[in-house]
């Protein structure tokens, strides 16, 4: 049964990687929102299993918010605002696709050395989960440094962000999880999505952060 | 009664230099004009020249002030006690250790520095040219006397011209003494203003130096700032007489017999040295102002080597 | 045994109540008084900290000699900032640069961060800890942004989009931490209690520990605004009203610290741990250097000491790196005394910005002319933070110096260059703002000078004179940060 | 007893500065308040000499500083001889100050950091410990940078604080570093523990280069002086003598207390290094200031001359002390002490005279004045004797001092390290050079000020300035006389501060036949001033008595004669630039790269014919030129990252963050 639990956890933590080097693929909005849902979904049922595994009923609460909100609304209100604002749908990359996913390659092999040196006093189970939280975190993190679109960086934010959550799932009864993950969402969709499109809305035509930078603070 | 002794030999030295400075002078004219088949003034002209400026009334410039009239006394006066500092015909006089040599060239500093300064006052073109040259020359000449000084320093261990004096003989010959001989002639040659560097004799030409600042001068002032040249040249024959052919001074203490040897030995000197230095200018002709530099950096540098040849040879 | 009061409750509820009925209340002049008088009250129980007997700890909250120092220091900064906000900010509304509308939840703002700050260094808990920093962020990203114009929005957007980046690097971090401590301490709260992780942490996991470490480092650094992650600092120190620079560059910087140097301690409980001392020297030293070189370009005054604040946040964090019992008490008095004299310099620049009706340095000139008591009190704010005595910031940076290079000659010698750097630039630019032609308007300045004042003349006396108590306390301090 | 006048002195000093705020506003009050800094400074000048005299030592703690160890506070020989040399120096510019604030138009400015000032020097000579010097050193340096910054709307002054703030918090920097290094990673700041510590020679090395640094950043060495002729002109000429003639000793006194107290013996080479320096300051220093035409920067490159004659005498002194020969290394440090004082003494005399001008003509620059000495009689006069003094001619003091220095340069031979014996005879002859460039370049001073016709209508209409100046001037010029006239005296009351640096004084002179001074013995060289004054005033007296009595003493005013054409214009006078033609000819091409254009239109042509001359001044521009395109050059490139995009900000976070793993991934 553990090596079963073990697997599972593998391979759901893993798929969470995989879907998101197909984040990083794409090149359309639209595909890209419906990309990040699938990822949402793979983390919100890695978190259950984490819940089933732990025993803590508490974690379905987040694998739950994690399918409702990450998977359904904020794809939904993204897609929203894009066609609202008419933001032309192609996802603008800085370098090559193909570097990208080389790039992320490395990262992902960062990862697993800096967390595999860990010796097996952790939980092997938490080892796993954290080189792959880790990995995802850092794919995120290179999603949003190479791609110019705003939406494109949200979602590599949120992406991000839910290797966070896998890992904190993946610690062995963490408290605070939960809300956490709550604060997390409420910042996500609250902040980015609220206020500041709405006046970045009443200031520009677009969310394309390039926008952002005609003025550059000190060109006055 | 011993202290009144050496107080009257000293006094006697004082009175020596001072009455021997124009005759060296007149000396040195008559030769040159021998040298050039022309008859030349006689002997004792300066004395006439002297006295005859003493009695003219002085003319000053409208805008000449106290400092014009003042300089000449000063001038007189150190290049006087300067002069009587340096052993003539005798050693250990009851002054001598007042100052030792680099003060005497410190006190012919002063008297230039009244001079220059002289030269400045009426405000006229020619008296500028003149400090500032002079000024240009001395800062030149200055560390070269210096390295001399050096030298004798470190052959003898003193810079007490009464000790050199005592003591240089018993050195015997040494390379970096004829070195510092020869600097020490340049140095001279340039601080008494003779030819090659400046040309006593001369008025209104563009290349003067000495005579250029005290154009202004006439009357008693005119007589005291030439009676401090034939002081300042009558001072440096003097103590290249005293430092390199010291033998016949007297030694202190030493009685009447040998002061009075030492008095005769030192005329001899004199006409020797003025003779040697009127040859030397008749066959030289004068050099342009910036040469000058040259000349006088040359003197530098032969003080300097010799210096150093004295600083190795120490250390064995 | 129960105190009357409960000084640590009050340090977190007053804010937390004033700032629902400032939310509520109309009139500004009466919400103006009112912050001022509740951070007046959070002042006073801090101070009471001091004197009355420690609250025990709590799961949740923790009152220790290392907290204590930011605390009270924190909530006097608050304090002042209030009493200066309000006479700064009555003057934006007659201006007309802030309308009323724009000002309906400063100052409830103002109290959540107070209380969001206070929470931060009270927590015993890591995750708690968390929570507060990030709140803390998202308010100042508000109030950072609300001036509205172009530029304002940029900033705040610049620094909402890498704050939150810094807070989940954080959150990665603190993860990590509860991880390596769970096998030891066990499942729970405890494992993210510092009281628990301080007294079992050697043994941890270190190689896991040191993980954890760089991304608390670079997650609570981009607070810190340490070079490389500083982006967002100079510009929200430029672009926000003058109180909130004061108070970011007198506050919230030091708590992200606060939060750096609890790991740092942890950290160095754990001997097989890679200690954290290269990695803060390091970030520590390119800050100074970089933020001296920045110095140079500046047009704006108020970035300009924004990029002053980073250069001092790397000293400070260069000496607490360096360790030591000389660069730890260095460390923890230059804190202090740069957050007053940096607070000090914004509360004078806000006034001058005012008067002069611009923040361009070229339009701003012989202020000791034209504005004799604010140009002077600018003169001797610049002086202070370029570490000249008589002020207190000689004293630290002396002992910074002077404790490194006898061990590490090298370091020593590249902060050195960097400070001198940066003094060459403070100048000059001091030079062309408080002499020199007058330039700009000579109308007088209608300003409180008393908080200005206030902090200044604290920099002055430490700069002569440190009572013996603080020091034998921040020597305590010291001996706990190792 | 005379460490608590001194404290109360510095107390009351600071008090005074912080009444100056409110007093400064009304003449009455800033004349009561240089009255009482004036007094003062005499209290704490009587309990310095009476220390000095008495060897007196004692130390005391405050509880200020860092409070571990507190403020510690020492009083010895040495300290007690620079207290002396301070307060004299403060006291005289106080009473001048009385006087010159009538001509000050900014005194509000100048008033409340005057004490300031004066309390700073006076504590940097007292302090005991590396916090308490480094603290008042900076603490001098800045109260100093506000009275530099007094007339900041002047063109050039605030550049000029610029240049010296920086210049001195690098010097401080160096010294901090210094002392971080004497102190220890345990940091046992108090001078005593640095005394009776141990240290590496490495370290000493180290030491005494950023000793050399720092104190001869505030001295003005070569090539770190480029602050000095800017700072020391912009200021008021109160402060301009108390800078040049006062403060430079106190950086002096930092350099002396640490090379030659604090670390023992240190080898030989310092000594060389130290000569080296000292000679290349004086020559540079005095070549510059032959350059210059503005009156007060021409003062303050003397300056640096001086500093370095008296470096060459604490090289020397170095070198002896480093072979055991306690009484060579005595003499030299009586030189450069003895010289310390001097030099106080002519420069502020100096500079007080170029406020006179300045105060009576409103002019700096030499090519407009001239023919002073006709309208201020008194000024001239007494700038005349600093003048003597300070081209060290006898009988006046600053002869003797170099005189001492060339004596101790005539022991060399005895040493037994052959660099040594090669150098030093050159030092010799660059202390030669420059003593005789210095007397040319006052001729040039004097007689283009105060010589010659009027070269402006200010220069026309000056009048002589106020009774407190000038009784000022006159005690300063009669004490250089003194000096000048009974050095053995004061060689005698130098002997217990040069006693604690090498081991050893000079043999006692006062008690001489003649109060001649004998540095050695007499066979060996012997100077007394006394009887050569007498000489030359008596047989100047005796020659013009016997003139006037026997030949003519009457007088005749006529035109100037100039071979026959004088030309009434003052234009047509020798100026100061062509006063210094022959020497820049000489050495100009080589320290300055000096090239003169001459434009002489054709015949017949009415154009003006024009001489341009250009001088480089190559420390500029080798060394300070670089460092500032280098600063600049960075400040551009890093400049950039103030504008990168948000994704770029992040990028920079992003390879920041897998940076730190890979160190941790690959090195852990």
């Amino acid at each position: 049964m553990p090596s079963m639990a073990f697997d599972t956890a593998h391979l759901l933590a893993g798929g969470l990687v995989l879907v998101s080097f197909v984040l990083l693929y794409q090149d359309r909005l639209y595909g890209l929102l419906n990309i990040y849902a699938i990822h949402a979904v793979a983390l919100s049922a890695s978190v259950a299993w984490q819940a089933y595994l732990q025993g803590a009923p508490h974690l379905y609460v987040t694998a739950g918010l994690a399918l409702g909100f990450k998977a359904v609304i904020i794809p939904v209100a993204l897609r929203r605002i894009i066609e609202r604002l008419g933001i032309h749908r192609e996802i603008e990359p800085v370098v090559g696709i193909s570097l990208t996913m080389l790039a992320g390659m490395g990262l992902v092999a960062l990862a697993m050395v800096v967390m595999l040196k860990v010796t097996t006093e952790a939980a092997p189970l938490a080892r796993e989960d954290l080189a792959f939280a880790l990995a995802v975190v850092l794919l995120g993190l290179l999603m949003m440094t190479t791609r110019r679109n705003a939406v494109s960086q949200v979602v590599g934010f949120m992406s991000l962000e839910n290797g966070l959550i896998l890992a904190a799932t993946g610690a062995q009864g963490m408290p605070l999880v939960v809300e956490i993950s709550f604060a997390f969402s409420i910042l996500i969709a609250f902040i980015v999505i609220g206020i500041f499109l709405f006046r970045i809305r009443e200031r520009f035509d677009t969310v394309d952060l390039q926008a952002l930078h005609r003025f550059r603070g000190e060109a006055r | 009664m011993a202290l009144i002794l050496d107080l009257a030999v000293q006094g006697l030295q004082m009175l020596l230099v001072l009455a021997a400075a124009p005759l060296l002078t007149g000396m040195i004219r008559r030769t040159k004009a021998r040298l050039v088949r022309r008859r030349g003034p006689p002997l004792l002209q300066p004395y006439r020249d002297l006295w005859r400026l003493l009695r003219k009334e002085a003319v000053v410039a409208e805008n000449a002030s106290w400092l014009f009239r003042l300089a000449p006394y000063v001038m007189f006066a150190a290049t006087w006690v300067a002069a009587a500092l340096v052993p003539t015909f005798a050693t250990g006089l009851v002054f001598s250790w007042a100052a030792d040599l680099i003060a005497i060239i410190a006190l012919l500093g002063t008297a230039r520095f009244f001079q220059a300064l002289a030269g400045m006052d009426v405000g006229t073109s020619f008296g500028g040219i003149g400090s500032s040259r002079e000024m240009m020359i001395a800062s030149l000449a200055e560390p070269a006397m210096m390295m001399f000084v050096f030298t004798l320093a470190l052959i003898v261990g003193s810079t007490q011209l009464s000790t050199i004096a005592a003591l240089l003989p018993s050195v015997g010959l040494r390379v970096s003494l004829g070195l510092a001989l020869v600097a020490l002639v340049i140095v001279a040659v340039a601080e008494t203003g003779r030819i090659p560097v400046d040309n006593p004799a001369t008025h209104l030409e563009l290349t003067m130096v000495h005579e250029a600042m005290v154009l202004e001068y006439s009357g008693r002032h005119l007589a005291l700032v030439e009676l401090a040249t034939y002081l300042k040249l009558l001072l440096y024959v003097s103590l290249i007489a005293c430092v390199f052919v010291p033998w016949g001074i007297a030694r202190d203490g030493g009685g009447t017999v040998p002061a009075l040897v030492g008095l005769v030995l030192y005329g001899a000197k004199l006409v020797i040295a003025g003779i040697l230095l009127a040859i030397f200018e008749t066959t030289i002709a004068k050099m342009r102002v910036f040469r000058v530099p040259e000349f006088l950096g040359a003197a530098l540098m032969l003080g300097l080597l010799g210096t150093l040849l004295r600083f190795v040879s120490a250390g064995f | 045994m129960t105190l009357p009061f409960d000084p640590v409750a009050t340090l977190l509820l007053t804010p937390l109540a004033a700032a629902a009925v400032l939310a509520l209340l109309p009139g500004f002049r009466l919400k103006a008084g009112l912050n001022v008088l509740a951070s007046l009250v959070t002042l006073a129980a801090a101070a009471s900290l001091l004197f009355s007997a420690r609250p025990a700890t709590g799961k949740f909250l923790l009152v220790d000699d290392l907290n204590i120092v930011f605390i009270v220091l924190g909530s006097f900064v608050g304090f002042t900032t209030s009493a200066f906000s309000a006479t700064y900010v009555q003057h934006e509304i007659d201006t007309g640069r802030l309308a009323p509308a724009h000002l309906r939840f400063y100052h409830a703002m103002y109290q959540v961060l107070m209380f969001a700050m206070n929470l931060a260094l009270v927590s015993n808990n890591i995750g708690l800890m968390w929570v507060a920093i990030e709140l803390a962020t998202l308010t100042t990203v508000v109030m950072v942004g609300i001036y509205r114009t172009h530029e304002a929005l940029e900033a705040a957007w610049k620094y909402f989009i890498l704050g939150s980046v810094g807070i989940a690097l954080a959150l990665f971090g603190t993860i990590l931490v509860y991880v390596v401590a769970q096998p030891v301490i066990g499942e729970g709260l405890d494992s993210m209690a510092w009281t628990e992780l301080m007294g079992r942490v050697g043994e941890f996991e270190p190689a896991l520990l040191n993980v954890a470490f760089v991304f608390l480092l670079l997650g609570y650094g981009t607070k810190v605004g340490l070079a490389p992650v500083h982006a967002w600092l100079p510009d929200a120190h430029a672009e926000g009203p003058t109180p909130i620079s004061a108070v970011l560059s007198g506050l919230l910087l030091n708590v992200a610290l606060y939060a750096v140097l609890r790991f740092k301690i942890l950290l160095a409980g754990n001997g097989a741990a890679f200690a954290p001392g290269p990695m803060m020297t390091a970030m520590g030293l390119t800050s100074v250097v970089f933020g001296a070189f920045m110095l140079y370009r500046r047009r704006d005054i108020k970035r300009m000491f924004g990029y002053s604040s980073i250069e001092h946040m790397g000293i400070i964090t260069f000496a607490f790196g360096m360790g030591g019992p000389l660069a730890n008490f260095a460390g923890l008095l230059h804190m202090t005394m740069h957050s007053l004299a940096k607070s000090g310099i914004f509360f004078a620049v806000g006034h001058i910005s005012q008067v002069k009706g611009t923040q361009r340095i070229a339009d701003i000139g012989g202020l000791t002319v034209t504005h004799p008591f604010l140009g002077w009190s600018l003169v001797v704010g610049v002086v202070a933070i370029a570490g000249l005595p008589p002020l207190g910031v000689f004293t630290s940076e002396f002992l910074v110096v002077s404790s490194t290079f006898a061990r590490t000659p090298v370091l020593a010698i590249a902060l050195v260059l960097g400070l001198s750097v940066g003094l060459g630039a403070l100048l000059l630019r001091l030079n062309s703002l408080a002499f020199g032609e007058p330039r700009g308007s000579l109308q007088p300045a209608r300003a409180s000078y008393l908080p200005m004042s206030a902090h200044l003349a604290i920099v002055l006396c430490a700069g002569l004179y440190l009572p013996a108590p603080l020091v034998t306390w921040f020597q305590h301090v010291a001996s706990i940060l190792g | 007893m005379p460490l608590y006048f001194e404290l109360y002195g510095v107390a009351a000093l600071l008090t005074l500065a912080v009444l100056a705020v409110p007093a400064s506003i009304a003449a009455v009050g800033r004349r009561a308040l240089y009255g009482a800094t004036l007094t003062v400074c005499l209290v704490a000048l009587a309990a310095d000499a009476f220390a000095m005299a008495t060897r007196f030592t004692a130390t005391a703690v405050l509880p200020l500083g860092l409070p571990w160890i507190g403020m510690n506070l020492r009083l010895d020989p040495l300290a007690s001889y620079f207290l002396v040399v301070i307060n004299l120096g403060s006291a005289a510019a106080s009473l001048y100050a009385i006087g010159y604030d009538r001509h000050e138009s900014a005194p509000w400015r100048v008033a409340p950091f005057f004490p300031a000032f004066l309390a700073g020097m006076n504590m940097v000579v007292m302090a005991a410990d590396a916090f308490t010097f480094l603290f008042s050193w900076e603490f001098m340096s800045l109260a100093s940078w506000a009275l530099v910054m007094a007339h900041h709307r002047e063109r050039g002054n605030a550049h000029a604080g610029f240049v010296y703030l920086v210049m001195a918090s690098l010097g401080t920097l160096c010294l901090l570093l210094a002392f971080g290094l004497l102190a220890g990673p345990e940091g046992n700041y108090v001078f005593d523990g640095i005394r009776s510590a141990h240290h590496a020679p490495l370290v000493l090395a180290l030491v005494i280069a950023l000793a050399l640094v720092g104190a001869g950043s505030k001295a003005g060495i070569v090539p770190l002086h480029v602050w000095l002729p800017l700072a020391h002109p912009a200021a008021p000429s109160p402060v301009s003598a108390l800078m040049s003639g006062i403060m430079t000793k106190v950086a002096v006194y930092g350099f002396i207390r640490i090379v030659f107290d604090l670390i023992g013996d240190s080898g030989w080479w310092p000594g060389m290094v130290v000569l080296v320096f000292g000679g290349v300051t004086a020559v540079i220093g005095v070549l510059h200031a032959l350059m210059e035409h503005d009156l007060k920067r021409l003062l303050a490159y003397h300056t640096v001359e001086n500093i370095g004659i008296i470096f060459i005498g604490l090289g020397l002194a170095l070198a002896f002390r480093a072979n055991g020969m306690t009484a060579a290394a005595a003499l030299a440090v009586t030189g450069a002490l003895l010289h310390v004082l001097n030099h106080s003494l002519f420069k502020s005399l100096l500079f007080f005279g170029a406020g006179a001008v300045l105060g009576a003509t409103g002019e700096r620059d030499m090519e407009q004045l001239g023919g002073l000495i006709h309208r201020m009689r008194g000024t001239s006069a007494l700038f005349l004797v600093g003048s003597i003094a300070i081209s060290a001619l006898p009988p006046l003091n600053g002869f003797v001092s170099e005189w001492l220095t060339f004596q101790a340069i005539l022991l060399s031979p005895a040493l037994p390290q052959w660099g040594l014996r090669i150098v030093i005879p050159g030092i010799g002859a660059m202390l030669a050079l420059a003593a005789a460039l210095a007397a040319a370049c006052f001729v040039k001073a004097f007689g283009v000020t105060f010589l010659g016709r009027p070269r402006s209508d200010a220069a026309q209409n000056a009048i002589e300035t106020d009774r407190a100046s000038l009784f000022v001037m006159a005690a300063l010029a009669a004490l250089c006389l003194v000096i000048g006239l009974l050095p053995g005296l004061f060689i005698d009351a130098v002997a217990p501060a040069a006693e604690g640096l090498v081991g050893g004084s000079m043999p006692s002179q006062s008690r001489l036949a003649w109060l001649t001074i004998v540095p050695i013995a007499e066979s060996r060289s012997s100077y007394n001033g006394l009887l050569v004054f007498l000489f030359i005033a008596l047989s100047a007296t005796l020659a013009a008595a016997v003139i006037h009595r026997l030949a003519s003493n009457k007088l005749r005013r006529a035109p100037a004669w100039d071979c026959g054409f004088p030309d009434p214009s003052p234009m047509t006078q020798y100026s100061a630039g062509s006063f210094a033609q022959p020497i820049r000819r000489v050495y100009g091409t080589l320290v300055f790269r000096a090239s003169e254009h001459v434009h002489m239109p054709r015949p017949g042509d009415v154009a003006p014919a024009t001489h341009e001359v250009t001088l480089r001044d190559l420390v500029w521009e080798w060394l300070y030129l670089p460092v500032a395109s280098f600063v600049s050059y960075g400040a551009d490139r890093l400049n950039h990252l103030q504008f990168l995009t948000i994704r770029r900000y992040l990028s920079l976070v992003f390879a920041a963050l897998v940076l730190l793993l890979l160190v941790l991934a690959l090195w852990l």
